[in-house]
This record gives C-alpha cells, sequence and structure tokens, in this order.
C-alpha cells in the first residue's frame, strides 16, 4: 500500500468524480499520492477518449443530448482533472444555451474549456472572450467602436478575473472599447438545416484604436493587452484560487460577497496565489500545489456539498451502467425548456448543466440544498442503485458478502464501495441498525445487500464530497 | 572598387548568365571577389523570383512557353547560380519532351534540379529516380521484379554519376532490381482538359525485395540505397567534378570518351572530388571550391564555347527587352516539331531546351558550332542589338558614346559594355578599322542610319562573343 | 569524291502534322471506311478513282495527273511497329530511322556524310525552310539550310548596300584572322568562312534561274521552286529537303485539308514540269512522306493521330503505280482498337531510296535489311 | 437602383462545362452575346483570340467553329487580352495588356476601333488590364502597371481616375480584374496584395477584403471580380483554384471550386479514342472537376456564373437558385451576429 485509501478516494471525488473499489485498489497499491497528483495534472499521460466512439452512438441535437454525452466523459475518462476543470470554468464562466439556443457554440465552448483548462489564464481569457457563445452571451457583438457596450468589459472584471473592489467604472470603460470589434461570423440559421458552428471574428473597422487607460496603465490597448494586464493583477491570482478553493476545498459563501466576506482560509489562498503569481498564472502548478497541501488533505472532513452533476456522475461511475455507451445517458439532463415533457434529475436538483440560470452561475455549497432537492438527490440514489444487473451494482453487492455477516462489517464494506465515504457516528449506527433488520426479513423476496447500498448512498454524508 | 572588374565578369558569365555594366559596376564596387562567390553558391540570400508573377504574363502549353518562363527566369534571377545549376543538371540529366510529349512534367523535372541543385548528390539522384518525366524517359516504369529493365539502371552508372569502367554488368542488373516498383501514377490523358501532374509512386509488389550485391556491397537494397553507395564512390567524384569542370570551366571531350581521355585538368578534378568527397557530395563547397580556385580565375583566357542557351540569354539580359515580362521570350524556343510553322533560334543553333536529342544530351563545346549553326547565332546577335528602342541596347548605345570620339575607345566601351568581353589582337584591330570607317560613313544617305549599335552588332558577331 | 551534275538527286517533302492517308488516297468503294468515317470523309461521286477501290483526293488533280502518266508511285500502309502517335517521336523515328531508341544522327545526313565524305561541298545537302530538319543533321556533316534564297548569308539585315559591304569585310577579317589562334577559334573561324562560301555560291542563283512554269504564290511551292533554282545552278547538291506543315488536321479538316492537297500537288507537279523544260527530269525524284496516318474514325470536325500512312515518290524515272497492300479497314483489325496496321516498314523504303536512286549502302544506315520495293525504271 | 431586399439562398447547382481543349485554348476571360452565345477569349503566348461557342454547348465540332480575332497587334488583333465586355449593342471590348490598347469590335468579331497608349500619365496606360462599364457607359479601365483605376468614354477620351501603388489600405499592386456595379461602385481583383477592394464611383475606398493565404476570405493572387444584381461578390482566386462569394459587406459565403463534367464535344472526342479512354480508366479522375488556375469570374443577368477554367481548357459554369423577397417577407437588416434561432 503505497498512498492511504481514504486520502485517495477524497483526492480522486474532488480531483474527478470518484474512484470505484477496484479502482481505489489499484491506485492505492501503485502510486503515491503525490504520483497520483500528478497524474491527475498532467492528463496527457492517458489516452483522450475517442470522441468519434462517443459520437457513433450517441446523436442528437437537444441540449440534454450533449449533456449527456459530457456526463459520458466524465464517467469514463481517463483524465478526470480534465473534465473537472471544464466543469470549474462552466462553473466561473456559465454562459447559457438559453440565450442562443445555439448548440454548436455551446458544446464547442466546453470543448474549449477541456483544451484550455490546464493552461495559463492568458490563455484562459483570450480563448474566452474568443468565444462566440460567451461573445453572445455578453453582447460583446453589439460592442462597437462608435457604441460601447460594457457587458462583457463589466464582466470580465467583475465576476471573471479581478473581483468587485479592484477597478473602476473606467477601467469597464477602457477595458470595453479594448474588445470593440471583437465579434463571430453569423452562423447559418438553424432551419432548414440545422446549426453551423460560428468562427470568432475581429472586424478592424469595428476595434476603437484610441488610447486607453486601463488599471494605471495607457496605451491603445486591445483586448489582448487588457487580458496581459489583468493576468498580473495580484487580484486576479487572488480571485482564480479563492475560485478554486470554493470549487475543489471548501465551500466558500456565494462569489458576490466575496469582496466584503473573507475567505474561510486566507492563508491558503495567498498560498495559491502566490504560486499563481509566480507562474504567471500557470494553472498546473496552483492544482499541484493545492491537491498536495495540507488544508486539501485535511478538507477530507469537510461536509462540502457535491453539486448535482458530481452526484450524478459519481453514482454513474459507481453502478456501472454507463461504462460503454448505452441508451438513456441523456435523460438525466432532460429539462422542459429543451422540449422534454418533464424535468429530469438534474433539473430538479437545481443544476441544468450548459444553461445556467445567470452570469454569476449556480450557487452552490449548501444552497444546493433544499427539500424539494434533496428527496430528489435520494430518490436518484435510490433509483440507480435499485437494478442489480447494473455491472458496478452487481459487483459492488457481490463485495459487500453477504446479509449473514457482522451488520458492522457489512456497513464498513458498503461505505468503502461507495468511494470510501465517511459517514457520522449517528449516520453509522443508523446504517448497521438498518442492515441488520435485512438480515431479519431474509425470508423476502427482495431484501438484499442492495437495499443496504441504496441506504448507503441516501445518506446525508453521501452529498458531501 | 573591391574586385577586379574583368574577373568578376568572367564569373557571372560562367556562374550566371553575365552582367551587365551596371551590374558590374555594382558588384565590383561593394564586394570582394570571395563575397560574390558566397553570394553565388548561397543562393537563398535573395529572393526568389515570384513564380505568379510570370504565370500572370505568360500562358500556354507548348514546350516553347515553359522554355520562354525559363529563359525568363535565367534573364531575371536574383540567384544565378541556382539557374545554371539546374541548366547544369538539365545537360547531364537530359530528358526530352519529346517521348512523352507531356509538358507538365518537363516543367516540373526543371522546377525540381532548382530546387535540389545545391543541395548533395544523394537528394539530387533520389529525386532524379523519382521523377516522372525520367522515370518515362528512361522505362522505369517498365522496370517490374519479374521483368527488369535495365534502361534506367544503366544510365545512372554511366551517365548520371560514375561513368563507363567503374561498374560491371552485374552492378547494372542489381541497380535495375534496386530500382524495381520505382514509377509513376498514370496522369490523365491530354484530352480533353489538358495535362495533369504525374506523380511519382511506389508499388511496393512491384519491387524486388530480395538480396544484391552491388558495387561488392551485399543486402536488400533499394533505390535510395543504390543511390547511397553510388555517392560514396570516389569514381562518382571524379565524374561530377569533371561534369562541373566542363560546365563551368573549360570544354572537355565529349562524355562517351571520358574513361579513355584523361582530364584536360587532372589536378582540378582531384581537388572538386575530394572536397566532394569530404564533405558527403555536398554541391556548395564543391562550387566554392571551383570559384574560388585559380584554374577557375585563369579559366577566362581559355575558349569555352557559349552554349546556344548561355548565347540568348546573355543577349537578351544585355539588350533588356525581357527585363519584365514582355510578349515573344518564348519565340527564341519554338520548334517545328512542337506545332510551329517556323523554328526558333535555340532550335536552330542546335539546342532544343527541354528536348535534347538522347540520353546523352547535347554535344557542347565546338560541336555546337557549324555552318549553319553559327550563321544562326550571328543572325541573332545582330538582329537583336539592332532595335534601339530596346531598354538596355540605348543604355549601351549611350554609355558607348557617340561615333566621333577616338574609335579604339569606342571599340573598348563596346567591350566592356557587352560583359567585359576579351578579343584577340586582330579582332581588336578589324573591330577598331569597322569603326572608323562606320564615321566616316557620317549620317548614311539610304537606309536606316549607320550608329554605333552598328559598331555593338558586330562586336556581337565576333568570335569571341562566342566564347563565354 | 566530288560530287557530279550528272549523279542523281533525291528531293525530300516531309508533309509536316501526320497526312489523312485515308482521305488522299480514298478507298471509296470500302464500307468500313463510311463506317468510320462520318463527317470528315470523301464522297464516292467527288473522288477521282484510280481503281476499282481506291480514288485520289478530288483536290489532289495533280497528283492524279502524274499517276496517269506512271510517275507516281503509291506506297500504302507505310509506317513503324509500335507507333505510340506522337509527333516528335514519330518524325524522330522517321528522320533518324531508330524506331526502337533515340537515335541521334539523321538518315541523310549519313547518306550525304557517304555522298560527300571529305565535306568538300557545303551543299551537297541543303534545307530550303527554317531550321535544319533531324534527318539531315549528323555532326560533322556540312549541310546548308536555306531560309529565304535571296537574303542567305550574314549580315543580310543591313539594308545599306556600302555599310553591309563593309560589315563583311570586318566579318571576314575577324574570322579569318581568328584561324591559327587555337583549335577552337580556328574551327569556329573556318566555319565562318563555310558559311561565306555557301552565301556566295547561292548568291546569284536566284538571279540566274529562268523558267515559263509558274509556280503558285504559297509556302511549299516557293519551297520547290527554290529548290529548282539551287538545282538548276549545277552545284553539286544531291539532297534537298523541305517541308509542308498544317496537316495535323484535329479539327476543321474538311475545310482545311483540300487547300493543303492543292498546294501540295500542285507544287509538286509544277516542280515536276519545272524539271522536264530544263531538260533535268531523268534525275530526281521526289519522295514525301509524312510522320503517320490518322485515325479510322473521326472526332466530328476532324482526324485524330493514328499509324499506317502512305508515302509516295514521283519522277520521270519513277515506275508509277501501288506498292505494299492498303491496310485493311476491317474494325477487327484496327491496332489499339482505332488505328489502321501499317503493312510496310519504312526502313525498306529508306532503303529503296539510298541503294537504287542514291547508290549508298542502306544497312547501316537503317541498320538492317528490310524488304524493300523497286520503284525505278531502269 | 436599390437592390434587392433579400434572397432566398439556396445554393449553386452546376449548370455546365463548355468546351474542352483543341475548341478552347486557355480561356482568360468569357462574356456573352444575346443569343445565346459564350464569347471566350483566349490567350496563351503567341496565340490569342475569342471563340464563339453557344452556351447550350455544340453537340458536335462544327465545320465552321466562330470565332474572331488573332494574335499580333495589328488593328483587330491582340497579343496579351485579359478582359472582354460587351455593350448593350452587342459591340465587344477587349483589353489588351501588351499593346496597351483597348479594341472595340462590331457584333460579328469586326474591327471598329482602339484607343490607348503607353505612358503613366493621365489618360496612358501601362499594361491595362481589368474593364468594365460603368452605369453611364463610360469604361473603367484597370491601368495594372501604373497600379490605378481610370475612366474613359468609349470614345476613349480620359475623364479621370485614382489609385497609387502600395499596400495600404484603397491602394493597389498590380491589379487585374475590375467590376462595376449597377451603383457605380468599383470592385477590383487587387492581385498583388492579395485581395479584393470596392471602391466609390469617386474613387473611396469602401470595403477591402483578404489577404495572403488558402483560408477564407484569404488569396493567393486574385485575378478576377464579379458583382450580381444582388450585390453578391465573387473573386477568383487564382493560386488557390477556387472562387470566393462574399456578401455586399464583404463576409465571406461560399467557395465554387469547380464541379465539371465532360462537355458535350469532349464526350463526343472521347467516344473516337480508344486509347484516351483506357488511360482516363488508369488515372485520378476525380481531380479532373476542380478549377485550375481562374483567370477571371463572370456573373450573367441571369445569374449564371462563368468560370473560365484556364489550365483545363473550359469554362465551368454555375446558376445562382435564388428567390427575391419584398420588404415583407424580409427581415430589418441586423447590425450585429446573432446566434438567436430564426
Amino acid at each position: 500500500m503505497k498512498s492511504e485509501r481514504a486520502l485517495v478516494a477524497h483526492l480522486m471525488r474532488r480531483a474527478g468524480f470518484g474512484a470505484t473499489p477496484s479502482e481505489l485498489d489499484k491506485l492505492t497499491m501503485e502510486k503515491t499520492y503525490e504520483e497520483i497528483v500528478e497524474d491527475l495534472v498532467t492528463p496527457e499521460r492517458f489516452p483522450a477518449l475517442d470522441q468519434s466512439f462517443i459520437d457513433r452512438y450517441y446523436g442528437g441535437e437537444q441540449v440534454a443530448v450533449h449533456v449527456g454525452k459530457w456526463l459520458y466523459r466524465m464517467a469514463n475518462t481517463q483524465r478526470p482533472l480534465e473534465e473537472k476543470m471544464s466543469l470549474f470554468l462552466h462553473h466561473v464562466f456559465p454562459v447559457a444555451w438559453g440565450k442562443g439556443e445555439h448548440n454548436p457554440s455551446i458544446y464547442n465552448e466546453i470543448d474549449m474549456f477541456r483544451r484550455i483548462g490546464l493552461t495559463d489564464i492568458r490563455t484562459i481569457l483570450l480563448e474566452l472572450s474568443h468565444d462566440p457563445a460567451m461573445i453572445f452571451w455578453l453582447d460583446n457583438n453589439e460592442n462597437h467602436k462608435d457604441e460601447i457596450n460594457e457587458n462583457y468589459g463589466r464582466e470580465l472584471l467583475e465576476l471573471f478575473s479581478l473581483g468587485v473592489g479592484n477597478y473602476t467604472e473606467d477601467d469597464i470603460k477602457a477595458a470595453s472599447r479594448a474588445f470593440t470589434g471583437w465579434t463571430f461570423r453569423q452562423p447559418l440559421s438553424l432551419y432548414p438545416s440545422g446549426n453551423y458552428p460560428t468562427e470568432f471574428e475581429f472586424l478592424a473597422d469595428d476595434h476603437d484604436y484610441g488610447e486607453k487607460i486601463f488599471l494605471g496603465e495607457t496605451g491603445t490597448f486591445d483586448g489582448g493587452d487588457i487580458i496581459d494586464i489583468i493576468a498580473r493583477q495580484p487580484a486576479t491570482a487572488r480571485f482564480i484560487s479563492r475560485h478554486l478553493y470554493n470549487f475543489f476545498v471548501e465551500d466558500e459563501a456565494q462569489v458576490p460577497s466575496w469582496n466584503t466576506e473573507p475567505p474561510r482560509n486566507a492563508a491558503a489562498i495567498e498560498k495559491m496565489a502566490s504560486v499563481f503569481t509566480e507562474t504567471g498564472g500557470q494553472m498546473r502548478p496552483v492544482l499541484r500545489e493545492m491537491f498536495n497541501s495540507d488544508f486539501f488533505k485535511q478538507a477530507a472532513d469537510f461536509k462540502k456539498v457535491k453539486s448535482p452533476t458530481e452526484l450524478v456522475v459519481g453514482v454513474v461511475r459507481q453502478t456501472g451502467e454507463f461504462n460503454s455507451p448505452t441508451p438513456g445517458i441523456y435523460q438525466f439532463a432532460l429539462t422542459t425548456l429543451d422540449d422534454s415533457e418533464v424535468e429530469s434529475t438534474m433539473a430538479v436538483m437545481g443544476q441544468k448543466l450548459l444553461n445556467p440560470p445567470t452570469v454569476e452561475g449556480w450557487h452552490t455549497g449548501r444552497e444546493w440544498i433544499d427539500s424539494g432537492t434533496l428527496s430528489e438527490r435520494i430518490r436518484f440514489v435510490e433509483s440507480q442503485f435499485e437494478d442489480v444487473s447494473k455491472p458496478g451494482v452487481r459487483e459492488m453487492v457481490e463485495r459487500v458478502g453477504s446479509l449473514h455477516d457482522d451488520p458492522a462489517h457489512l456497513v464498513s464494506r458498503c461505505l468503502d464501495l461507495l468511494g470510501g465515504v465517511r459517514v457520522s457516528r449517528h449516520t453509522y449506527d443508523s446504517l448497521v441498525e438498518y442492515a441488520r433488520g435485512l438480515a431479519s426479513m431474509k425470508s423476502g423476496e427482495s431484501a438484499g445487500v442492495h437495499n443496504l447500498l441504496q441506504m448507503t448512498a441516501s445518506t446525508v454524508d453521501y452529498q458531501f464530497e | 572598387m573591391k574586385s577586379d572588374r574583368a574577373l568578376v565578369a568572367h564569373l557571372m558569365r560562367r556562374a550566371g548568365f553575365g552582367a551587365t555594366p551596371s551590374e558590374l559596376d555594382k558588384l565590383t564596387m561593394e564586394k570582394t571577389y570571395e563575397e560574390i562567390v558566397d553570394d553565388l553558391v548561397d543562393p537563398d540570400r535573395f529572393e526568389a523570383l515570384d513564380t505568379s508573377y510570370i504565370e500572370r504574363y505568360y500562358g500556354g502549353e507548348p514546350v516553347a512557353v515553359h522554355v520562354g518562363k525559363w529563359l525568363y527566369r535565367m534573364a531575371n534571377t536574383p540567384r544565378p547560380l541556382e539557374e545554371k545549376m539546374s541548366l547544369f543538371l538539365h545537360h547531364i540529366f537530359p530528358v526530352a519532351w519529346g517521348k512523352s510529349e507531356h509538358g507538365h512534367s518537363l516543367y516540373t523535372q526543371i522546377d525540381m534540379f532548382r530546387r535540389v541543385g545545391m543541395t548533395d548528390m544523394r537528394a539530387i539522384l533520389l529525386e532524379l529516380s523519382r521523377d516522372p518525366a525520367m522515370i518515362f524517359w528512361l522505362d522505369n516504369n517498365e522496370n517490374h521484379k519479374d521483368e527488369i529493365n535495365e534502361n534506367y539502371g544503366r544510365e545512372l552508372l554511366e551517365l548520371f554519376s560514375m561513368g563507363v569502367g567503374n561498374y560491371t554488368e552485374d552492378d547494372i542488373k542489381a541497380a535495375s532490381r534496386a530500382f524495381t516498383g520505382w514509377t509513376f501514377r498514370q496522369p490523365l490523358s491530354l484530352y480533353p482538359n489538358g495535362h495533369y501532374p504525374a506523380e511519382f509512386e511506389f508499388i511496393e509488389d512491384d519491387h524486388d525485395h530480395g538480396e544484391k550485391t552491388f558495387l561488392g556491397h551485399t543486402g536488400n537494397f533499394d533505390g535510395g540505397d543504390i543511390i547511397d553507395i553510388i555517392v560514396r564512390q570516389p569514381a562518382t567524384a571524379r565524374f561530377i567534378s569533371r561534369h562541373l569542370y566542363n560546365f563551368f570551366v573549360e570544354d572537355e571531350v565529349q562524355v562517351p570518351s571520358w574513361n579513355t581521355e584523361p582530364p584536360r585538368n587532372e589536378d582540378a578534378i582531384r581537388e572538386l572530388s575530394d572536397v566532394f568527397l569530404e564533405s558527403g557530395g555536398q554541391m556548395r563547397p564543391v562550387l566554392r571550391t571551383l570559384f574560388n580556385s585559380d584554374f577557375f580565375k585563369q579559366a577566362r583566357d581559355l575558349k569555352k564555347v557559349k552554349s546556344p542557351t548561355e548565347l540568348v540569354v546573355g543577349v537578351i539580359r544585355q539588350t533588356g527587352e525581357f527585363s519584365s515580362p514582355t510578349p515573344g521570350i518564348h519565340q527564341f524556343a519554338i520548334t517545328t516539331l512542337n506545332g510551329s510553322l517556323v523554328e526558333g533560334p535555340l532550335a536552330i543553333m542546335g539546342q532544343r531546351l527541354m528536348n535534347p536529342p538522347t540520353v546523352e544530351g547535347w554535344h557542347t563545346g565546338h560541336e555546337w558550332i557549324d555552318s549553319g549553326t553559327l550563321s544562326e547565332r550571328i543572325g541573332f546577335v545582330e538582329s537583336q542589338f539592332e532595335d534601339l528602342s530596346k531598354p538596355g541596347v540605348r543604355e549601351m548605345v549611350e554609355r558607348a558614346g557617340s561615333l566621333d570620339g577616338d574609335p579604339a575607345q569606342l571599340v573598348d566601351r563596346c567591350l566592356d559594355l557587352l560583359g567585359g568581353i576579351t578579343v584577340s589582337e586582330n579582332t581588336y584591330d578589324s573591330l577598331v578599322r569597322y569603326a572608323s570607317e562606320l564615321r566616316g560613313m557620317g549620317g548614311g544617305e539610304e537606309g536606316a542610319p549607320v550608329g554605333v549599335h552598328n559598331l555593338l552588332q558586330m562586336t556581337a558577331s565576333t568570335v569571341d562573343y562566342q566564347f563565354e | 569524291m566530288a560530287t557530279k551534275s550528272a549523279d542523281k538527286t533525291l528531293v525530300v517533302v516531309q508533309l509536316t502534322g501526320g497526312n489523312d492517308f485515308m482521305n488522299t488516297i480514298v478507298p471509296y468503294t470500302n464500307g468500313h471506311y463510311y463506317d468510320a468515317r462520318n463527317k470528315v470523309v470523301m464522297k464516292q461521286d467527288e473522288v477521282l478513282p484510280i481503281s476499282d477501290t481506291l480514288a485520289m483526293n478530288p483536290n489532289a488533280a495533280p497528283f492524279k495527273r502524274l499517276y496517269d502518266e506512271g510517275k507516281m508511285a503509291i506506297i500504302q500502309g507505310i509506317g513503324y511497329p509500335n507507333s505510340n502517335r506522337s509527333h516528335f517521336r514519330g518524325m524522330d523515328i522517321w528522320h533518324t530511322a531508330e524506331p526502337d531508341r533515340v537515335g541521334n544522327e539523321g538518315w541523310l545526313g549519313q547518306a550525304i556524310r557517304e555522298l560527300d565524305p571529305n565535306a568538300e561541298n557545303v551543299l551537297t545537302g541543303v534545307n530550303i525552310g527554317m531550321g535544319l530538319p533531324r534527318a539531315m543533321a549528323v555532326n560533322g556533316v556540312p549541310v546548308t539550310s536555306v531560309g529565304d534564297l535571296e537574303n542567305y548569308g550574314v549580315m543580310t539585315r543591313l539594308e545599306q548596300e556600302r555599310l553591309r559591304e563593309k560589315a563583311l569585310e570586318a566579318f571576314k577579317g575577324i574570322y579569318g584572322q581568328a584561324i591559327g589562334t587555337g583549335p577552337v577559334a580556328d574551327y569556329i573561324g573556318q566555319t565562318g568562312l563555310d558559311v561565306l562560301k555557301g552565301a556566295d555560291m547561292l548568291a546569284d542563283v536566284a538571279e540566274r534561274y529562268e523558267s515559263d512554269v509558274e509556280y503558285a504564290d504559297n509556302q511549299i511551292a516557293k519551297n520547290m521552286r527554290d529548290i529548282a533554282r539551287v538545282h538548276f545552278a549545277d552545284l553539286g547538291t544531291r539532297i534537298f529537303y523541305t517541308s509542308h506543315g498544317g496537316y495535323d488536321t484535329h479539327a476543321n479538316e474538311m475545310p482545311t485539308h483540300p487547300k493543303l492537297m492543292n498546294d501540295v500537288s500542285g507544287a509538286i507537279s509544277d516542280f515536276m514540269d519545272d524539271l522536264e523544260e530544263h531538260g533535268k527530269a531523268d534525275d530526281v525524284a521526289v519522295f514525301v512522306f509524312t510522320e503517320f496516318g490518322r485515325r479510322m474514325r473521326d472526332n466530328g470536325s476532324g482526324t485524330d493521330h493514328g499509324s499506317g500512312g502512305g508515302a509516295y515518290i514521283f519522277g520521270k524515272n519513277v515506275r508509277g503505280g501501288l506498292y505494299s497492300e492498303y491496310p485493311s479497314l476491317d474494325p477487327s483489325d484496327w491496332e489499339h482498337g482505332e488505328d489502321l496496321q501499317h503493312t510496310i516498314d519504312f526502313r525498306g523504303i529508306y532503303g529503296s531510296l539510298l541503294e537504287q536512286w542514291l547508290d549508298v549502302d542502306a544497312k547501316p544506315i537503317v541498320k538492317g535489311e528490310y524488304e524493300q520495293i523497286s520503284p525505278f525504271a531502269n | 437602383m436599390s437592390r434587392p431586399h433579400g434572397l432566398l439562398r439556396a445554393g449553386y447547382p452546376y449548370l455546365r462545362t463548355l468546351g474542352m481543349r483543341r475548341v478552347i485554348g486557355y480561356p482568360t476571360d468569357v462574356g456573352w452575346t444575346d443569343d445565346g452565345n459564350a464569347l471566350i477569349l483566349m490567350r496563351s503566348e503567341g496565340a490569342a483570340s475569342v471563340r464563339i461557342w453557344p452556351i447550350e454547348d455544340a453537340d458536335l465540332f462544327t465545320d465552321d467553329l466562330k470565332g474572331f480575332g488573332s494574335y499580333g497587334a495589328g488593328d483587330g488583333q491582340m497579343v496579351w487580352p485579359v478582359q472582354l465586355i460587351t455593350d448593350g449593342e452587342g459591340h465587344i471590348y477587349i483589353s489588351d495588356e501588351a499593346t496597351h490598347r483597348i479594341t472595340r469590335f462590331d457584333p460579328d468579331g469586326q474591327f471598329v476601333s482602339k484607343f490607348g497608349a503607353r505612358g503613366d500619365s493621365d489618360g496612358e496606360f501601362d499594361g491595362p488590364t481589368g474593364i468594365s462599364f460603368d452605369p453611364d457607359g463610360n469604361l473603367v479601365v484597370v491601368d495594372s502597371k501604373n497600379h490605378r483605376i481610370q475612366r474613359y468614354t468609349v470614345d476613349g477620351e480620359y475623364l479621370g481616375g485614382f489609385g497609387s501603388h502600395g499596400s495600404e489600405p484603397g491602394q493597389l499592386d498590380l491589379p487585374w480584374g475590375v467590376h462595376v456595379d449597377e451603383l457605380g461602385d468599383i470592385y477590383v481583383a487587387d492581385w498583388g496584395n492579395n485581395r479584393f477592394q470596392a471602391f466609390s464611383p469617386e474613387g473611396e475606398l469602401k470595403i477591402a477584403v483578404g489577404k495572403l493565404g488558402d483560408g477564407e476570405a484569404e488569396f493567393d493572387r486574385p485575378t478576377g471580380v464579379a458583382v450580381d444584381a444582388h450585390g453578391d461578390i465573387y473573386v477568383s482566386d487564382w493560386g488557390n483554384n477556387r472562387v470566393q462569394m462574399f456578401n455586399s459587406e464583404g463576409h465571406y459565403l461560399w467557395s465554387f471550386r469547380g464541379d465539371a463534367s465532360l462537355s458535350r464535344v469532349a464526350r463526343n472526342y472521347m467516344l473516337t479514342n480508344a486509347m484516351s479512354n483506357r488511360l482516363r480508366e488508369m488515372g485520378r479522375i476525380e481531380q479532373e472537376k476542380y478549377l485550375r488556375r481562374p483567370r477571371s469570374v463572370r456573373i450573367d443577368s441571369d445569374f449564371r456564373l462563368f468560370i473560365p477554367d484556364y489550365e483545363s481548357y473550359r469554362v465551368q459554369i454555375y446558376q445562382k437558385d435564388v428567390v427575391v423577397l419584398d420588404r415583407t417577407q424580409f427581415a430589418a437588416p441586423l447590425r450585429n451576429p446573432t446566434l438567436e434561432v430564426t
């Protein structure tokens, strides 16, 4: 055993979408914790999924189909942090399908996140500013030389990089002027032949080539120059670090209060920010620093609420139902907004992936949970572990053992099998009690260890990463 | 003056197509002889001609049009040695349009020569062996695993690399086997849409993968291996060096007698061969050595007969008529064999460029000259210098000065203006006499007026002008 | 061996481009001909029959006259093996008599070398036209190529008489004095003087000529007249060469081919008459050839390159008539599914001309022995 | 004089291939007559003429291939002809960049008049290339080697001009083809700068599109330009073997790479030539349909797009398939791109 099972399980939940029991066996046997971190931040070491293989089976235009494909990727990728960073960027730079209803732009954007998520902040912001979905979402296509639209300029500073309090209204104007002429080619309309992708286009004629003053610097800046300046700001380092901390380590307050609320762990943020600044905004070193830090390891005890996506993908990985393309994955993502008659589980849980509610994205942490969403989470977990013919469920049932075994041992094995879940003493006692009850019902035809798995996955503790 | 005018003129004639008076002014003022040589062997220092600019004006399918474009390039390139090396390779690897009548392949072959001419012998022979025009010309497309055709294998050894006497019939067989399967993809036929390019194709199934023994080496050689072995042979170094010597320095006897006739200058060949072998067959060091050598500088006094191409390009550089695309350059190259009703001067002078008579290429040196070709040379020069409206002629007439000046000085200036040529004493005297007689004839009572251009014409018609 | 005016003279006329043999000597009663030719076809009621199966092109009436007088031999189905139907390759083969490899010595050049081994007369072989044909080109064999008889020589562009004289004087000085300054310069100097010598010999040929025959105003007629002028000047020429272009009738054959037939047949019959008038008809034969015949089927407007053509020999001492076989027109006999097969090798005809007319051993020139015909009266 | 409000862009079905080698030699530009003939301007070294060829394509070679003009510098001859246009009376105008003149022929191809003299003063040419009529019936001429545009009456009286040498917007470098639309705007293929530019009648730059490359809206030596009645712009992209299409604002819309089929004459030729058929069976035929070095592009009033396919001896013709919409069928112009579903 080269690494500690519980700690690796924690790492794989946070940096990915959880590990199955056999994956944990292998990882802890073969690699040290630090080696696993290194593998995570270096996804190129592992083969990428073959997109054509996914496209071969999953066809269709609805957003739910695209979300389904993304879920499939998250569940099956050998580069978990790559997908997790895409999800992170989708959280931080939330663009909703609902404004443009232009599917290719949205899934191309996620693809772009996948490509650049582990590069550096300059590349990330530059690609983001080139992204047609973002341009349309924040109206930069209406940002003209002779008619400034500040929407993108404002959000870039407020939500995507510096955070409130680190710039002036004049800086917003300057930034907005610098992004004039950054637009996209008009794509062909949906009818009669379906959506075509669109492309970034720079219209030199519509660009304000004049002098601008931005964050104290003066020049005939264009968008790229603005991003260069932004990337150098300590505020950006702190802001991105806090986002990472919030996403990977511990639920923070919601973003709008960050300029008033101090971080939960200022020392951690400072540490990450200094690595960010030293490396010129490189993501890999910051992530490496974070995952190897004590604060991250200790966060295994923190109750960090899973996002609906994390919950769904974690469960799907454990049931093994979608370890190869299988019909139905898109159903997790259906919403009535996209011509379905019912809302699917993710929508009910409050995360319409690829379709966040506002430019601030989803409110996370405990705000994921209310009575409606929680009952959906439990119902979902229950239903997923019901069918013992799913390969993952069957494997778990086999590994858990018989109901005749010692109930405490049974529960411990269940918790381990579900990804090294840690539960409170109270929860543990309740589960042992339930196991004992199941054993006594042995004459009933339907009772089995899978009921114990269902119950374990339905605990409050399972809602935490 | 950093370099000697007469020497630079000699260098520019041999390594290029001659320099105009103003080019000589500039070169000798700005650079040493060695710097000029360095510029020549390093053509990348100068921007290549914009081929789209040439294509914009010169369109058409007949080979004469392609030759015309080549003449244009030779006359206007800022990289004269690049073109001259292409001409050299066309001389030693002569492929004729006439067998295939596939103009496209010929044209791309010359382009390939231009690209590889100053690289190394291995690259040159490899590209040559993959060239569809060459493959068809020497029947390598009929060289099959189970039915060897030795045409290419034989000429590769005999004419393209080592020369007779340095290999056996068995070596030819082995080389031929190694080139089996080296063929080209059938291009679309001429009708109805014109020629499409042909492309090299290696047919694995038709290649003899068996063991071969070639020049004492044994292995499952393919064509590339054969070329590797060829390039390492001292015989190849000598053969290519002698070719370079023959082309750039001094007329040798015709190639078929090289295995019996010793070279004109054994030391020079040895010096070039050594550089060739030391550098692994690189052309640039060999050429640099050649142009910087004493034997090259002394060759100024050797009478090397201009090929028709060199004569024509030299003249049109001097007349300036084609210093930018101008109609008619293809007319120098037309031949009745390609649909024309008349022969152009190059054909009459005996050099149908891109259409050499045989795989041995043209017989050069004094064999360029017979009564028909000589009268054409003189008639050509005469006609080209006749029209005073051509920019180069006008400039020369202006620079030559008036007939009223001292005839000897006038002749001196004419000789310099035509590219720093040197003439025998007798010729010089004849020209001076002619100049003073021209002066005596004054304005002329009938026909075109007598002028300096008559003297230029006569100077360009001398025996000495036929030499490089 | 000095040449004598009593020796036989051969005039070679090249029809450049590939003359349509089927529309020259027309198989006017053959159904296959009319099946294959839709538009480019000679009408049965317009041709000039010379037998039950063959007729002369109606525009070649002068040929019909010569044929009727027994002065025209028609060699049917002449060709060479493995024709690739290329103009260049075709001409190359005809010029060098080497169908299997690319030759480098012209067959007539080799004959001239035999006729004048010491290269004593620069006019033993004369080409009338621009550029020396490869048939006459052999290294070391001086041959004169006359584009324009009136202006042959150097410095001919100088219109002013006195200026030209001075120029020629200077030229002679320069080229004459070059001799003795080294082998190459010597050679070039000598060659320059040869040009002047040839020009001197030809200088007044044009003026001396008189004839009642009026040649037509076209290029081939002018060239035939120039041949007559030089020949009548008794300069020792044994082989004349000239060519007539425009036979590559891919398109518009019906309007263009008649003029070609008209011009070439008129020029040759005028030349024959001229010979007769000057009492020189006995010792001159005219050999007319083309690089190949044309395709069996027409393409709606013209005909494309084929093989198996025809050649013709004219002369007072020629035994007129048909030689060899007319190629089979049956589609099952077509070469490549589209061409006439040749029925006699051209090298046999060269052999006949060289040996029976010029008295030159043909074997080294045509590289072997081929079936000959006997077209000459003895 | 106003533009239609919109059109249903449905595509560009391929219409026809005209001619073949021997019938058409190096087509460099094309015009048309009222009676259904294409006027194909042919130029290669030592040869130049105009072939009159039915747009329906001839069934067979005819014995009287129609055409006029020949190579040479005499009246009615041409050396390096570049563009051919016809006026309302069927008179034909041809520019010649070697003889520095514009020649006018009557509808039968007989020489009528000529003008032009070499030089760089006003009213002189150095290599006139593109020619086009403006809405007033005057001739707009690209004076290529002087890098400028000039305007003349059809009789050769100089009316004015603009343009200078360089690569800045509005400057020109060896410009080639030209088209003047019905509004009088002048579109020029700016050959050396790898772009096309549009100017107001007064010579004020309106748009400049393109740079060196082979992507969308990139060019390798653009040769010709045409504008249709809808304002769509077509540019022959010589080095990239294609024609690119742009809307009136200069936005890239489409590329034409060629879809040639065998013309009727070519089909007939093939039927009589067994050997060429065998060779075709062994060659890669797909490449045959693509354009090779187009030197011009033209569109007629029936929206037939003619591309002289210079190195393949033919003219490829597409048909624009559109329905023009009225005001009620077409939304107000968008200022910005949108991702919204329509």
